[in-house]
């Protein structure tokens, strides 16, 4: 399947983009996590979660959409 | 299901003085209100090794973050006797000294609204996908963690 | 023993949201202020024996008052780590819709303000000897009581 | 001794006087408050307490002070 992958804040930062297209083969989080890490070593070195639909997903959730974002740690107020 | 679209929280850089007074002055027709209570955050010149940050740049994940803003306005209705709140925090660039967040509460009581903002405020710096960059005087930058 | 003289906390009249507004505005040269928490007091229009209050009338033993707005400041200060704590209360009439009472604490950091501005507005509806005569619209009156 | 008397609020408008001069001649609170209560005997009813060099003051406090004031219930903020 074909995902955009969306990345914010300093996460942009490592990847060098906020957004791209992403081919993936898997059906989890925890897979399309080993799949990215291939692509931008430089993540697993950084806190993030994953967020599909608006919601923080743990590693097995399954993936259920084309849009998975990772968002590092939050700094809101 | 809540179906009412989430309200845009966000806008563009430092939140004035000016407008919290407006925000103020529009609660006087509301007259079964008692206590209100306003929080805001103010962005802090903190040194960290040695250089001083002078300003903090605010992304945010806006989709996401106009979601749980909107599960946090309804969870506070829910827990508390409120009569009206609202939330706005910036985006883009904020100075030191300027406000970022501004969090209002108002309540026919005193006590709900004590226990309101410390739980909206709380709820917004866990659950809100906004980053923040620390800008240092020598245009370096560091990204902000909430603690 | 404390020997600084007690500022004058009371304000005749109502406290405009203009006069809240430029207290805000002069914390900006504070740039270590991370959190400000603000409380403020309004006039209710509460319906008692089918009448509805216009307006309350405030009026204080002064001396005593602002001892003991100078002692709730002291107390405050030691038992939170606050930068900058402001008291300002009316005297004379209020209108409904009207703020009566601004307490405003600012800390480096917000658990501190959710505390103290709590503690603070308690201690002044327990313990500062000022009296509300709660005005009806047909002119009766009655006196107000803290609960 | 002479005390000057002062009333607040309510009770200012039950004694219809906000000061007042009150020749006594006990010692504490609670024989002050008999005696102002022969003078004003609708302050018996309502509900006040009395202070002394700006402190609520109890029944058994000594009178320390040329000035006694009787405040009602509170109604700050």
């Amino acid at each position: 399947m074909k995902l955009t992958v969306k990345y914010f804040g300093l996460l942009a930062e490592v990847t060098q983009c906020s957004e791209e297209q992403f081919k993936f083969s898997g059906t989890l989080i925890s897979e399309f996590l080993e799949a990215i890490y291939l692509k931008h070593p430089k993540l697993k070195e950084k806190d993030f979660q994953a967020a599909q639909s608006n919601e923080i997903v743990s590693k097995n959730t399954k993936i259920t959409q084309a849009e998975i974002v990772l968002l590092p740690p939050f700094a809101g107020g | 299901m809540e179906t009412k679209k989430p309200k845009n929280v966000f806008k563009e850089g430092a939140i004035s003085s000016e407008f919290i007074a407006n925000s103020i002055a529009k609660h006087q027709s509301k007259t079964s209100i008692g206590a209100h209570n306003i929080f805001l955050g103010q962005v802090r010149a903190d040194i960290i090794d040695d250089k001083t940050v002078s300003a903090i740049e605010y992304t945010a994940y806006e989709d996401m973050a106009n979601a749980k803003f909107h599960d946090i306005r309804e969870a506070a209705f829910n827990k508390f006797n409120l009569t009206c709140m609202h939330i706005y925090h910036s985006l883009g660039n904020v100075n030191v000294g300027e406000i970022c967040l501004f969090v209002f509460v108002s309540s026919t009581r005193r006590k709900e609204v004590f226990k309101a903002i410390e739980f909206i405020v709380e709820e917004i710096k866990a659950n809100v996908p906004v980053f923040g960059k620390e800008i240092f005087e020598d245009s370096t930058h560091q990204w902000k963690v909430n603690s």
